[in-house]
């Protein structure tokens, strides 16, 4: 159903503060076919979200080129977004909150205008399938973190986008939670074939759902492996325990091991106590 | 009919009495005119809003004319009739001070607003009553504020028009027997005070309104002096809060003290002396230390009166 | 979860009855203002304080009742001046406002010049105002409105200003408009200090309205405050300020309520 | 990490020429208000406007200059009494700010009461103070303090009834007292709303100061202003409207400065 | 050198907002003797979160009661917190963020104010520690998510507290770091011996580090296994890979699973796709 490929090449992306340039990303290179359902890992502060504002059309890259359905990246109602921080509207109900794409998506506003009702429902099912049945009509800052989380995911995925781009979507919720909906974000991509770009810190997670896991570098990050994760769809639990799933698992572990930041752990403990 | 619209000096008082007298009777309607009477914050004010264009013609003091058509060259106000022949300018005194002569305000303090004629006029004053004007110290006040700082003690002097001081101390409980008042007219010879006033180009371009307005105004004017009560009701149909006594009264001390003068008796309403308005010209000259001496034509201009016999009183 | 709500009674709905918020609402302002004026007028009677000095309220109110009818007509003058100039300065406050507060060159082309002209006594431009409008309604209209514009400039720039990047991201990220960013994130953020600013602005238009009539006008208030000022019947100048004050806080309280509903989200964390 | 950014250049500095700085902030307000006073100066010249309906910027100047001694004195008069109410503006405001802004009950009895004194027009209340306090200084700082506390106040308010309650929690868990969740979160918090309310309050400031001077006074702009309107002398009194904008921005300069250190952070978002 | 239990007995917690009452927790009871290392699971909105905060003092309990060494919670700067969203001042830079609990806390306030050379290097040694060295002065907002949970973490450490609270401390920081912080932590806990409470949706790490992991009901939570860890000290990572380490694991697993509110797979992936 999509057809929106990503492509990088040589891609660099700066930030700007005070004077100070901090440079979060450098030469990334990345081709992602329409369809593809893509994890991204690495360590802490590699310049993983900061990749996906580039995808998204929030920011510009530095150098390179960045092309998303063979143009540059701009915003669009094309996307589902959900930020690693859940950023639900504080005026706004948990239920408007996740309205929001359809109000403002260039696909879907004149429709949603014109009859709202169709939306409203599918909104309202879709909270209560992650349990927020009964916090619809509550604001952001009464729900626990993970909740926030949820309605955050729902926001994302209720417009149909044709490209998700994911922040660790499932980080703040319990393993059986975040299990059930691996499983259903999985359901959902081979039906509608969006191109995903999963962001995680869950090799379990990346391996279970991505065609691809690129493993990137500590700051400025690179692109250090692509693995293509070849096991056949749809993918269950069971899978995870097998012994080719440990060993891909495994494997890219490695990768980021080697390259990481090390906590100095001994002086943490020393200075701390 | 021609739309006309005039600026009165100060607050909606007992002393515009004449020209709502005439509106009210309908004066200006007889003569063609369609006329708008707005009250007016001080002379200077109403100097300045008559030269501007915003109103055709106003009610003011002439001096502080004078003192426009000095400092704007080029801008010529002009009078056409002379209202207040015997000027109510004046200082006011607590009796139980020590000021018994002008010579005793050396030294002493006067409130008035900035722009009070009298305050203005006060070098003339002080130059013929002997009095070192740098010795006395000015507090500057707003008008309704004048009154009540003399009777706290805050200022030992005011100035002012006579019929406003001692009627507003009145108000604020002060008895005129307890007052010491130096008119301005009896030690300055020459002096006039409020005329009404107009552009000397919309005089010379609108002959027949201003002659038109004059005559209404001058019948109005004799109304009010053959029954002061009526020209009170009048004036009180247009401020609700004054008080009709008290508004008799000055409507009265008005009449009798600046209208109704030796010179009106001889020469009729509206019309001025030419020695007087020679030796006017040069009080207010110096007084303001002005740069040029004006043409007595340019500063009054006669043609618009109406007949000598109209304007006759007793 | 729907199910379990409902079965466990985790949620329960208790509503305080209207009657005790309103009394929970009315009664401090209430209490207060009748504090004041019973402060007021003992003040005034222990000192024995002259009423051209400091009248008593309760005179005040004696003269504005006595002059009742003709103090209606002064009143609605300057209520509707007073509300054609605030809303004006919205429009105008709220335009301006946008443009400084979202664009850097404009603040700082525009702020010196706005605290320029706002640090002019408005009642030095009444007499140009009256040159070129006339004596009336117009120059008291653009008197309240030149007055007021100002705070709802600032507050709203400000608020524009410092509105968060995420949630702008947010919207951005969908491909929303920049009017529907605005409409979405920017102003919603921005309401608690626009109203906060209407509080200043409301009370500022009735000022300048009133000055205006002070010294330009046949009608309303001022009108009314001079003519009693020139006579010296003070407790109506003070029946007048009187009146004022209560429109302004009856305009407050018509907006108090819009501004509850629209921004009670930001007061979350007040304490009761 | 400290080693990496060392050696492989992740982190640069780069300093923008201060001069860059100074004229990318320096530019705007200045081209701005050289565009007014040209648009002024050329209004007047192209209508032929009477000087004593609107007098040219440049006879304004010559004004000033011309008197520039005697000028001196009045403008330093009412700089003293607008800085020195504005001053007391700034405690009071603050201080009931904080109580209207941190106490619901409180702002229920007090708002009212504070709108209905803001709407009153303060020159109204200047013979009163003249009357007790004596004309001179003293009501001119009280005025310019009376008009120009409640924008304070109202920021304040707002500022601190919005501020979050999880970076208040952060303190309060670590044991902070009241005053120190006050100080070190509602404080810096609220910050770009006192500045905001600065600005309204300084201008406001001026306007009173000079209202005051207006009616009841010996020296100070004001004075001078009402000596040159009834001297005729127009441009004068524009010159005096000039020399009280040129104060206000020159006050508005000093404290933009530490708005733009102390509240810095709030502006991230800002696009330029 | 901790002397600080805590004792919760009959603890119902609850949220008022606009006339609406939640019960977020019911009936709870813990005896977490002073040193003690807890580990609290449960699914998400189970009231965790709420918890640490009736222990911390920033709310009261509903019903029962609850004491800290003894007496009732209140705000004091013997707690050590690190709240599950990392609730930076945006107004400081991430240095200043850390020495907040030196400014206010009763026991160090003097001291800091006094002489901070030496506090001051506490904190840069261990924003150093977490790999933050280079961040020290930069705002919040330039921090990648999981920079933020280690600065937040710090902010938790900097001041020694007798009790620590840590709610989801390590969930945005990719697998190797937090293993890091993991046995950082330990030995820290095993030096000064705080009592620590740690609020996680990863059981290994509950496992790894806990003397008894809690496990909570969903809404309203109630405590529904209590289980003692009695595994020897100080414990490593490949402790983790043994069979009774595995075992524990799978047995709180089935705990959370059998009392969870269950995801709707099929119904989200329908509607959204
Ligand atoms: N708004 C910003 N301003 C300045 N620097 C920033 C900003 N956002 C991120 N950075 C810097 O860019 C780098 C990459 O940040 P990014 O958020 O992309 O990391 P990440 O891979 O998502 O990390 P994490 O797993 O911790 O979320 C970091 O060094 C961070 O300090
Ligand atoms: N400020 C609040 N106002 C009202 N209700 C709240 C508030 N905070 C939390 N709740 C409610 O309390 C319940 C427990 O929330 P809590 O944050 O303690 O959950 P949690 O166990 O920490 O969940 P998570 O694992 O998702 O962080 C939830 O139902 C939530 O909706
Ligand atoms: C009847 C009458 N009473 C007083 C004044 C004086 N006066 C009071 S206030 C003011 C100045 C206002 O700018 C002036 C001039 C007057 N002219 N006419
Ligand atoms: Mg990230
Ligand atoms: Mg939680």
């Amino acid at each position: 159903m999509s057809h929106t490929g990503i492509d990088l090449k040589g891609v660099t992306l700066r930030y700007t503060a005070k004077g100070q340039v901090v440079e979060a990303v450098r030469d990334v290179n990345m081709d992602i076919t329409p369809g593809e359902f893509v994890a991204i890992v690495g360590p802490s502060g590699c310049g993983k979200s900061t990749l996906l504002k580039l995808i998204s059309g929030l920011m510009p890259a530095a150098t390179g080129t960045a092309t998303v359905g063979g143009q540059a990246p701009r915003p669009s109602g094309q996307v589902g977004l959900a930020f690693q921080n859940p950023s639900l509207l504080l005026w706004r109900t948990v239920l408007q909150n996740v309205l929001l794409p359809l109000e403002v998506s260039p696909k879907h506003k004149a429709a949603y205008r014109r009859d709202p009702a169709p939306y409203m429902e599918r909104a309202k099912r879709m909270l209560g399938a992650v349990g927020l049945g009964d916090f619809m009509h509550k604001h952001p800052w009464e729900l626990s973190g993970g909740m926030q989380q949820r309605a955050n995911l729902v926001r994302a995925l209720i417009h149909q986008p044709e490209i998700l781009l994911l922040d660790e979507p499932f980080g703040a919720l319990d393993a059986f939670t975040r299990e059930e909906l691996w499983l259903a974000l999985q359901a959902l991509w081979m039906g509608a074939k969006p191109t995903v770009i999963l962001v995680t810190h869950d090799l379990r997670e990346a391996v279970l759902l991505a065609d691809t896991v690129y493993v990137m570098t500590p700051r400025p990050g690179r692109i250090d492996v692509q693995r293509h994760i070849d096991l056949p769809r749809p993918r269950t639990l069971e899978d995870t325990f097998t012994e080719t799933f440990s060993d891909i698992v495994h494997e890219l572990r490695g990768h980021i091991g080697g390259s990481r930041t090390r906590i100095r752990a001994e002086e943490l403990m020393e200075v701390a106590s | 009919e021609t739309n006309l619209k005039f600026t009165l000096d100060w607050a909606i008082e007992a002393p515009s009495a004449p020209f709502f007298m005439a509106l009210d009777k309908g004066y200006y309607a007889a003569n063609g005119l369609n006329v708008t009477i707005d009250r007016g914050f001080g002379s200077g004010d109403a100097v300045n809003k008559i030269a501007s264009g915003t109103y055709d013609l106003g009610f003011g003091d002439i001096n502080a004319m004078m003192e426009f058509n000095a400092r704007n060259p080029g801008q010529k106000l002009v009078a056409v009739y002379m209202v207040y022949n015997t000027p109510p300018h004046s200082i006011t005194v607590l009796k139980s001070s020590s000021i018994k002569t002008p010579k005793d305000l050396e030294g002493k303090t006067i409130a008035a607003p900035v722009g009070d004629a009298s305050r203005r006029l006060f070098p003339a004053f002080a130059e013929a009553n002997k009095i070192d004007a740098s010795k006395v110290k000015w507090v500057s006040v707003d008008g309704a504020l004048r009154e009540p700082m003399l009777a706290r003690g805050q200022a030992d002097a005011i100035s002012g028009f006579t019929f406003t001081s001692i009627l507003n101390l009145r108000q604020i409980g002060v008895k005129e027997s307890d007052l010491t008042i130096f008119p301005y007219s009896k030690s300055i010879s020459g002096l006039y005070g409020n005329a009404i006033i107009t552009r000397a180009d919309y005089a010379a371009k609108n002959p027949a309104v201003v002659r038109g307005f004059l005559a209404a105004f001058n019948k109005g004017l004799k109304d009010v002096i053959k029954d002061p009560a009526a020209g009170v009701a009048a004036v009180l149909r247009r401020n609700t809060l004054a008080n009709r006594e008290l508004e008799l009264d000055r409507l009265k001390l008005t009449l009798s003290g600046s209208v109704l003068t030796g010179d009106v008796k001889n020469l009729g309403l509206g019309l001025v002396r030419p020695d007087r308005l020679k030796s006017s010209i040069s009080v207010v000259k110096s007084a303001f230390d002005l740069p040029v001496t004006l043409a007595p034509t340019s500063v009054f201009n006669a043609t618009y009166l109406p007949p000598a016999a109209d304007r006759k009183v007793k | 979860m729907t199910a379990e709500a409902g079965t466990n009674g985790t949620m329960t709905v208790s509503t305080p009855s209207a009657l005790g918020l309103t009394l929970r609402n009315l009664l401090p302002p209430t209490l207060s203002i009748l504090a004041f004026f019973a402060l007021w007028e003992l003040t005034c009677r222990v000192f024995q304080i002259k009423p051209f000095i400091l009248p008593t309220p309760s005179a005040s109110f004696a003269a504005l009742i006595q002059y009742a009818p003709a103090i209606r007509e002064h009143a609605l003058q300057t209520l509707f001046t007073t509300l054609a100039g605030f809303g004006l300065a919205v429009l105008a406050g709220v335009a301006l406002g946008a443009l400084v507060g979202l664009n850097r060159t404009a603040y700082r082309a525009l702020y010196p010049l706005l605290i320029g002209f706002n640090a002019v006594p408005k009642a030095a431009l009444v007499p140009v105002l009256v040159i070129w409008f006339g004596v009336g309604t117009l120059p008291a209209i653009i008197t309240a409105f030149l007055i007021s514009f100002f705070p709802i400039v600032v507050n709203v720039a400000t608020g524009l200003a410092t509105v968060e990047p995420e949630p702008r991201d947010v919207l951005r990220a969908l491909g929303a408009t920049p009017w529907e960013v605005f409409k979405k994130v920017s102003l919603p953020r921005t309401l608690p200090y626009f109203f906060a600013s209407l509080k200043v602005a409301v009370t500022l238009a009735f000022v300048g309205s009133i000055i205006s009539e002070l010294s330009a006008s046949n009608r309303g208030i001022g009108v009314m405050m001079n003519q009693a000022s020139s006579s010296f019947q003070v407790p109506l100048v003070f029946g007048g300020v009187l009146l004022v004050s209560f429109m302004g806080i009856a305009l407050y309280a018509l907006f108090a309520g819009l501004e509850q509903r629209l921004t009670g989200w930001a007061y979350r964390g007040e304490h009761d």
